[in-house]
């Protein structure tokens, strides 16, 4: 027997890593997304470098300067000054780090709350699952807008309100999205596997259930990222989220629209940064969704 | 628009009620003015009184105010006017009971008695020289039989006045149709109006207004901020129209026992603050046209209002930056500042005090919280607006801030003393001399930061033809069709 | 049936306890009413009248009970700004935000749907392509934002459309599209993926094995069991609607139940605030129980056996 | 052979929902089952889809409490022996070996798991006794660092079998092992559980749907319907002499390969058992073609003698009234 | 041979190409053979070897990464592989029919069986709905379902598995095809169930006199029912022949090691060993060259590095294997 030249490529595959990392690059989308958030979180932390002004200095005599490409513009201010004469490139440029920090806040408050709920339910099903299911309900019928609204109009805004507030409406779709994925992994063998071992219950939900059910984890924590921060410029928008003169998109897209008839500019800036973050944690985590997916289910 | 002669104009707010006594908004009072009709009428000019409702009116002690009625008055359902009226609608409003919502407004008055069908008696609560003030603004008369029958509720939902309109069509929170009162009475000093429709819608969004005349779809909007209006100015179909308010701009600093801001107890730090703000720029460039900076705590025109002998504090940063040094804040400090509308302006003065090393944290409440934080001694800066009732006193504005009132944080006897000394007396040189020793000493101290008094912009239709008055009030029965 | 729908109902009981207490105590705890009623330039003994008047001197408990008991005798207390009982008010309001909310939900619908099925049968091609490029977008731009845009386009360039009101039906054009936008890519995610899934269950294979025209097979079998999760989305995204219309109603000035909530957060009208959050939940509650019976509908699985 | 494991009247009910809007109702998964498991036997159970094979085998296991009965081990409740003492002596194999391996470990730390799990040994030793382990149901040690999505389904169920054994228990109840396998490499894990057997002295329940496999492997059948156990037997006479008319039908049913033989008649009729509806009586007189007149109301009582046990009225006395 | 009119289904040289991130899988390679009025052929081999794929070929109903070519692939004699879809939406369900292996997922939800059941007769027959139904009951009755006229009524998660798949059965007689593939239709059911399913199909196959391609992975099925049996690995057909012959004297090594594989009362002894095939199938992506089976042959050589010769004897029974007879 020559066994040498015999040998036929078995149906073993490529190695896990390389076959991920085609996943991800045959997914444009996400490499995109993934790509424009990086830029804009690189921006958020290089702020103090990159931004050519301090974004608060105003000079009233240098108001409503329009960016470089108009005749009166310059390249002093790029993208020229806002109300109150500040460098309109630096406040966009330090408006990322509210955003981010938003963002990131949010969903670490929602999604400890959300996960520990959704996993509850999840493993433990019966009462707990009743309870967090009930839980879920009452907080789904409260319009988070309208709730989020009326506290910060009640206590005042400021970021760290708005972020707290935001942190326990949203926590949702976490609990709903981790007691479903809890409850598919719960029924599993491998958990059975590992009870029949003698792992604790403890060990069982951290160890075997929660890494599995990860990737949706940050599936969901993108999105909500995401809609953390749609909401934040929605209240800014207001007029009740945080407070001037912090250069947040949503509270520049809220002052600029005074203006947007005439300097539409001032308006499109910030307006465009907001979509182009929230478009790009979207594509990320569509991408990621994508790239679980086929894992999830086999 | 001038084809079927009637205004539409927009307002960002609607009224509770339409009835004056239940609401405390500006467009309440401009639809009460316009739907009804006061004892007085105080000229926005030449600030002489005339009798509207009223033919004549004397005092007849120092709190019995007698006052003559003019007849021959109808209200809009056809109801006859006579002192039945006026005497059940003061002694309505002034119960307590009765939850009027302008309280301020009417809590002056004792009672009124009828002496004969034409002919009233008006009984203030202690000597109030302010009263003909009030019955020529915020108090109007209403039909007795009418408003006994629906109630405020009723007149809120079918508003009957006597006013030169008369109310067509109203749905609450959305919009109202006044129309000319052909009955309106010729001796008014109201004129006959000539534009025969309003319409007051209540759009909340400043932008959506802008839009909706530059549209065409609004001839009139007012409460325009300045750079708005300096830009819709450039629409050749629009007008824009300024003026000064009597609404003075300022800015309280919490220097009484057991305030959160330790600082501000310190004079200098006060001062810095002061000198640390450019009002003369504010004024000139975000705060408008018709606006004046201002050196003490009341509207110039109003009696007893003045800054001779008040120290003024110029802008003048360095100096702003060694006061904080010698109070032993070389590295600045850090404070809270409450505020309410204005946002822009609010947002400037936190500029300026950031340059001289000020960190002010913006907490921008709603006016009732506010007032919850001021009255509770948990606000540190406050930046406020007072509009005085449109009432051209001094005591009217000063003393609700400085006479220890609730809303006096900086709680000074020796002001206090003076305020009220000018308040009781019915003697213009003896009011004069005590006000302007208040007002000097709260200069002195800095116990508060007169910023400006607020202009109004309006942006109306080109083609209409009207001015702007202090008292914020747009005045549709004078207004006309430009040729 | 009727066992179920008791059950839902009596969980819609529960739900609305609930979130009438949280706003309550919430809506309480964080502000001093009896200022927010005395008004501006109020002096204390004003605000201490005021605060007798409406009982708001006793503990929050009782003021929660008495609220409660009010409410289920259908008495919904006044308005504190308005004045006006707050049934009649919210009930005059309502028509218009669920007219909006019913609009701006065909309009997702409508958009959604088509551009659904498209991507699905056509998955991975361009149009499936542009199809989620349009959905990436559109969830991107926040719909104040948008809002403004169309009307910056349709009113101030083109003249085309009323910016403000709620007089002719052209006034609610922006509004929905303004609103819908955002929740359609949501439908048609899940519809594209319902119907990718679908399109590879086995039943598809034997009504094509059957000879069934393409169309038949996308349409009849493929989409009545795609729409499925979108019903139970449905009401799930009605009330994001009817909460987001706070927004756009405030924009384009349409007297709904949105800007009447914004009122009265401004205004701390508790009363209409506390009777609106509970309005809005037990309508999401209802939502969600009438999904769940068209869905029953939809899917005979669910249906009594 | 005495008895390790006893079952006493094991019952297990499930609440079912059967769509929204109908009530919940109680479904019988395992109804009254009593039962030995002999040191060092190979007990199958066969029966149908649904008929709680799998809901014994997960009573047997300790994973799933029983509504009502006792199960001891060597005299003891399995209750009072607690999760990590029943670990140490009984250990599941599970049907799929795709859900049986958690996909985020590797191959080394899944079987380590009970190791870890004990506290026994340190890493170091703990990898070198999971090596030995991998090595013995014929993995090479390459395999140890992969992750599961890596291997076939022989190889994982390998896996899963490395797993249950390290911990060296003494029962190891598989549940239908091979079923999810194609038929080479079913061979080659019946032949991996046989050998196992031999060298660790194991005593296996072993749950299967496939009689041919059954009767390869095991000592001792039961057969089970509708929740109960309607036949015990040790395996040569109950395939020799099925006394039960159900265990005939499944015996007839059984597609050797043999061409030309066709298709049997299994002569039952196809009035399908619905476990939420279980007939009264025998559960299986609707489709029994041997049924007599008290079948369809009188359950019948079991008859344990020396060949075993049948539930059938065709055997024993007639029950005595109540 | 057989007279040609008699030949249902011809297929020569159908491959079936799946396009995948990691290349092309080749999931059925150079496969050829031919049913006849009558017969029932079946097509046995591990999971993966393309025993699916092939039926989906033939009926036109592979994914949309999977491209099928073929020399010719003739339905009564008619080359389908050029006719176009509407042609061939005319033909299915009408003339050649499926069964698929699933029963609980095959059918609908969200319609009723009648519903399922009439739809195909009323378009291919352009028949009425009463006719339709008509016949859906006589054939529900024929599989054996009693008060067929209600169940017609009734939604596919109201019956059992096997009813199930006895409403599949009829919904692919309804046209009367010539014509009837079998994707694995018993593997999911219970071997009680299996048993009076296969006997139904059987039966009905005969009576009918339909032209049936069973696939099934159990050897068991395979002996019972077929006339002739193909086997299939990794994409490939290695043997085919006709029933006896086949398992009688099996002569490739992997079917001979399949048969050894399984335990069968009285040729294997209880508890013994069973026979093994080493190793595992090979990946099907990219080029497969000589024998696919060489790495998992005992009896392997060097020559299998080339593709083997095709070997027959004079009954029809071929193979594909350097050795005559492995045996
Ligand atoms: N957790 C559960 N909740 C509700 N019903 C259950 C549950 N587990 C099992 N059942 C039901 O109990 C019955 C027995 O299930 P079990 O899994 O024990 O059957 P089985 O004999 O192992 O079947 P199979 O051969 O299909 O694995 C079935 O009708 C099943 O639907
Ligand atoms: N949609 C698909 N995409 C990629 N590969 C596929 C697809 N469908 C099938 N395959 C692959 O094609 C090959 C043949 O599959 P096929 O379904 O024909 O096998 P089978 O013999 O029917 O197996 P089983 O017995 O499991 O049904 C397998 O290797 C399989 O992995
Ligand atoms: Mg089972
Ligand atoms: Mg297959
Ligand atoms: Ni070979």
């Amino acid at each position: 027997m020559t066994s040498e030249p015999l040998s036929l490529p078995a149906a073993a595959e490529p190695t896990a890593f390389s076959r991920l990392m085609r996943r991800v690059l045959g997914q444009k989308a996400f490499v995109i997304g993934v790509g424009i958030l990086a830029v804009i979180v690189l921006i958020a932390l290089l702020a103090p470098v990159l931004a050519p002004h301090d974004p608060y200095l105003q000079n009233l005599s240098a108001r409503n300067v329009p960016p470089f490409w108009y005749a009166k513009g310059s390249w002093v201010h790029p993208l020229g000054t806002d109300q109150l004469g500040r460098d309109y490139l630096s406040r966009v440029i330090y408006g990322a780090r509210i955003s981010l920090l938003i963002g990131i806040s949010v969903v670490i408050i929602s999604g400890l709350i959300g996960t520990t709920l959704g996993l509850a339910a999840g493993y433990f099903g019966g009462k707990v699952d009743m309870l967090v299911t009930f839980l879920v309900t009452t907080r789904l019928s409260m319009p988070v807008i309208l709730v989020a609204l009326a506290v910060v109009a009640m206590i005042g805004g400021s970021l760290w309100i708005v972020i707290l507030v935001l942190g326990f409406l949203k926590w949702d779709r976490f609990a709903v999205v981790m007691r479903s994925a809890t409850q598919q992994v719960r029924s599993l063998d491998y958990v059975a596997a590992a009870e029949a071992a003698g792992a604790s219950t403890t060990r069982i939900v951290l160890r075997e259930v929660l890494p599995n059910i990860a990737p949706h984890l940050i599936v969901v924590a993108t999105l909500e990222a995401a809609s953390a921060i749609l909401l934040e410029a929605a209240l800014s928008f207001l007029g009740l989220g945080v407070q001037p003169p912090l250069p947040s998109w949503g509270l520049m897209i809220s002052e600029a629209k005074a203006y947007m008839f005439f300097s539409f500019w001032l308006i499109a800036i910030p307006g465009t940064a907001l979509a182009l973050l929230i478009f790009a944690i979207n594509l990320a985590g569509d991408g990621l969704r994508d790239i679980i997916a086929p894992e999830g289910r086999s | 628009g001038k084809s079927d002669n009637s205004v539409v104009m927009a307002y960002d707010q609607a009224p509770e009620s339409v009835d004056p006594f239940f609401n405390n908004v500006r467009i309440g009072v401009i639809i009460g003015q316009h739907v009804w009709d006061t004892l007085i009428y105080r000229d926005p000019i030449t600030n002489d009184y005339k009798g509207q409702l009223a033919k004549s009116w004397k005092w007849v002690d120092d709190r019995t105010l007698e006052v003559e009625l003019r007849e021959g008055i109808k209200f809009h359902n056809g109801e006859e006017f006579d002192a039945d009226d006026v005497v059940y609608t003061l002694n309505f409003v002034s119960k307590p009971e009765n939850k009027v919502t302008t309280q301020q407004n009417v809590s002056w008055i004792e009672k009124a008695e009828k002496v004969d069908k034409h002919k009233v008696r008006i009984t203030t609560k202690k000597v109030f020289p302010a009263a003909i003030e009030y019955l020529a603004g915020p108090v109007v008369i209403h039909p007795n039989e009418y408003y006994e029958k629906v109630g405020p509720a009723g007149q809120n939902d079918k508003p009957v006045g006597s006013g030169p309109y008369k109310v067509t069509e109203y749905v609450p929170g959305k919009s109202i149709v006044l129309e000319t009162n052909p009955d309106y009475f010729a001796d008014s000093p109201k004129p006959k109006p000539t534009i025969g429709k309003v319409e007051i819608r209540f759009i909340p969004d400043r932008q959506t207004q802008m839009a909706e005349a530059i549209s065409g779809g609004v001839d009139f909007i007012m409460h325009v901020p300045k750079d708005q209006a300096e830009q819709l100015e450039a629409a050749p179909h629009l007008q824009v129209v300024s003026g000064e308010t009597m609404r003075i701009v300022f800015m309280q600093m919490n220097s009484q026992e057991g305030t959160p801001a330790p600082a501000l107890k310190d004079e200098r730090v006060r001062k810095a603050i002061i000198h640390a703000i450019d009002r003369e720029t504010m004024v000139k460039e975000i705060v408008g046209k018709g606006s004046r900076v201002l050196n003490t705590i009341c509207f110039p025109s109003q009696f007893g209002c003045t800054d001779h002998g008040a120290p003024k504090y110029p802008y003048d940063p360095e100096k702003a930056k060694s006061l904080l040094a010698e109070a032993g804040f070389p590295n600045g400090l850090e404070l809270d500042i409450v505020a309410y509308r204005e946002r822009n302006q609010t947002e400037a003065i936190i500029g300026y005090l950031q340059a001289v090393g000020i960190k002010a944290n913006l907490r921008f409440l709603q006016y009732a919280a506010m007032r919850e934080q001021i009255r509770g001694n948990k606000a540190m800066l406050t930046h406020q607006t007072w509009g005085s009732f449109s009432v051209n006193d001094v005591s009217a504005s000063t003393p609700v801030y400085f006479a220890m009132g609730d809303d006096d944080i900086s709680r000074d006897p020796e002001v206090r003393d003076a305020l009220n000394k000018g308040d009781n007396s019915v003697d213009p040189a003896v009011r004069n001399a005590s006000y302007k020793e208040a007002l000097t000493r709260i200069a002195e101290k800095a116990y508060a930061v007169p910023l400006y008094s607020l202009p109004v912009y309006y942006v109306a239709t080109a083609d209409l033809d009207f001015r702007a008055y202090p008292d914020e009030m747009p005045r549709f029965w004078e207004m006309t069709w430009k040729k | 049936m009727i066992g179920y729908i008791l059950k839902r109902l009596g969980l819609a009981l529960l739900v609305a306890l609930a979130v009438s207490a949280i706003a309550f105590f919430l809506l309480r705890m964080s502000g001093d009413v009896a200022i927010a009623i005395a008004g501006e330039g109020a002096r204390q003994e004003d605000i201490e009248l005021v605060r007798r008047t409406y009982g708001l001197d006793r503990p929050l408990v009782v003021q929660y009970v008495e609220w409660l008991w009010n409410t289920l005798r259908g008495d919904f207390g006044t308005s504190i700004y308005f004045k006006t009982d707050v049934a009649t008010l919210v009930f005059a309001k309502l028509p218009t935000t669920l007219l909006l909310g019913v609009l701006s939900l065909g309009f997702a619908l409508l958009v959604s749907i088509p551009l659904g099925v498209l991507a699905a049968v056509y998955a991975n091609s361009w149009i499936d392509r542009l199809a989620l490029a349009i959905a990436v977008v559109g969830q991107a731009l926040p719909n104040f934002f948008f809002a403004l845009i169309l009307v910056m386009l349709f009113s101030i360039t083109l003249r085309w459309l009323p910016v403000s009101g709620s007089k002719t039906w052209a006034n609610f054009i922006m509004p929905t599209i303004a609103l819908g936008y955002y929740v359609a890519p949501a439908f048609m995610r899940l519809i594209r993926a319902g119907m990718i899934e679908v399109l590879s269950a086995d039943y598809i294979r034997t009504a094509r094995a059957k000879g069934l025209p393409t169309r038949k097979v996308i349409f009849k079998h493929a989409l009545r069991n795609a729409v499925v999760p979108v019903v139970a989305l449905t009401a799930v995204q009605l009330g994001f609607l009817l909460g987001g219309s706070v927004v756009i109603e405030t924009i384009f000035a349409l007297d709904g139940l949105g800007y009447l909530a914004y009122q009265s957060i401004t205004f701390k009208d508790f009363p209409v605030m506390q009777v609106i959050v509970l309005m809005l939940s037990v309508l999401y509650v209802l939502l969600t129980l009438a999904a769940d019976i068209a869905n029953a509908w939809l899917d005979p699985r669910i249906r009594v056996a | 052979m005495t008895a390790l494991i006893e079952a006493h009247d094991l019952t297990r009910s499930f609440e079912v929902s059967r769509g929204m809007f109908k009530g919940k109702r109680t479904l019988h998964a395992v109804n009254g089952i009593s039962l030995d498991i002999r040191q060092g036997e190979v007990l199958a159970i066969v029966g149908e889809s649904g008929c709680g094979k799998s809901t014994l085998a997960r009573m047997l296991l300790g994973l799933l409490p029983p509504s009502a009965g006792a199960i001891t081990l060597e005299g003891q409740d399995i209750r009072s022996l607690g999760r990590k003492g029943m670990a140490r002596r009984v250990q599941p194999v599970f049907q799929d070996p795709y859900s049986s391996l958690n996909p985020r470990r590797t191959i080394a730390s899944i079987v380590a798991l009970p190791l870890e799990v004990h506290g026994i040994g340190t890493a170091a030793e703990r990898r070198k006794m999971t090596i030995e382990m991998l090595d013995k149901v014929g993995l090479p040690q390459r395999f140890a660092d992969r992750y599961p999505r890596e291997l076939s389904g022989g190889q994982r169920q390998r896996v899963a079998i490395a797993r249950a054994l390290v911990m060296k228990p003494e029962v190891v109840v598989c549940d239908e092992p091979t079923s999810a396998l194609d038929v080479s490499v079913q061979s080659q894990i019946l032949n991996l559980l046989m050998d196992l057997r031999r060298e660790l002295n194991l005593t296996y329940v072993f749950i299967s749907h496939n009689l041919a496999v059954v009767e390869h492997i095991a000592t001792r059948v039961a057969v089970m319907y509708l929740g109960r156990v309607v036949e015990l037997a040790e395996t040569e006479a109950l395939f020799k002499a099925p006394r039960h008319p159900y265990t005939k039908a499944l015996l007839a049913s059984v597609l050797t390969p043999e061409p030309g033989l066709g298709i049997p008649d299994t002569g039952l009729g196809i009035a399908f058992p619905d476990p939420l509806n279980p007939p009264s009586g025998c559960p299986f007189h609707p489709r029994c073609p041997e049924r007599l007149p008290q079948c369809g109301s009188v359950v019948p009582q079991i008859l344990r003698d020396e060949n075993g046990a049948v539930a059938c009225h065709l055997h024993g006395q007639a029950p005595a009234p109540h | 041979m057989a007279n040609s009119s008699d030949i249902v289904l011809e297929i020569d040289g159908l491959s079936v190409d799946i396009r995948t991130a990691g290349g092309t899988l080749h999931a059925v390679r150079d496969i050829s053979f031919s049913v006849k009025r009558g017969e029932t052929l079946c097509l046995v081999g591990e999971s993966g070897c393309g025993k699916s794929m092939t039926s989906l070929a033939i009926m036109d109903l592979l994914p949309k990464a999977a491209t099928k070519s073929a020399r010719r692939l003739a339905f009564a004699g008619e080359d389908l592989s050029r006719a176009g879809k509407s042609r061939i939406n005319a033909l299915r369900g009408n003339r050649m029919s499926m069964i698929f292996q699933e029963p609980m997922t095959a059918l609908n939800p969200a319609y009723t069986i009648g519903n399922q059941l009439v739809e195909a007769y009323c378009l291919h027959k352009k028949a009425s709905e009463a006719e339709a139904r008509e016949r859906a009951v006589f054939l529900l009755g024929k599989v054996g379902i009693a008060n067929a006229a209600e169940r017609l009524g009734q939604y596919p998660h109201q019956l059992s598995g096997g009813l199930r798949q006895r409403v599949m059965i009829a919904m692919a007689l309804m046209c009367g095809p010539e014509l009837l593939i079998a994707d694995e239709p018993t593997t999911a059911l219970d071997v009680t169930i299996q048993a009076q399913i296969l006997r139904l199909l059987a039966d009905l196959q005969q009576e009918l006199g339909i032209a049936m391609v069973l696939i099934t992975h159990d050897l068991g099925i395979v002996a019972r029912i077929a006339d002739r049996v193909a086997v299939m690995y990794a994409g490939q057909i290695v043997e085919e022949g006709p029933t006896t012959s086949l398992f009688n004297a099996p002569r490739h090594p992997y079917t001979q090691g399949l048969i050894e594989c399984i335990p069968v009362p009285g040729r294997t002894e209880p508890g013994g060993r069973l026979g093994v095939i080493p190793g595992v199938v090979p990946s099907l992506v990219g080029e497969v060259r000589g024998c696919s089976f060489r790495d998992r042959c005992t009896k392997a050589q060097q020559a299998c590095l080339d593709a083997p010769p095709v070997r027959e004897t004079a009954d029809g029974h071929r193979w594909r294997c350097i050795l005559e007879n492995a045996a």
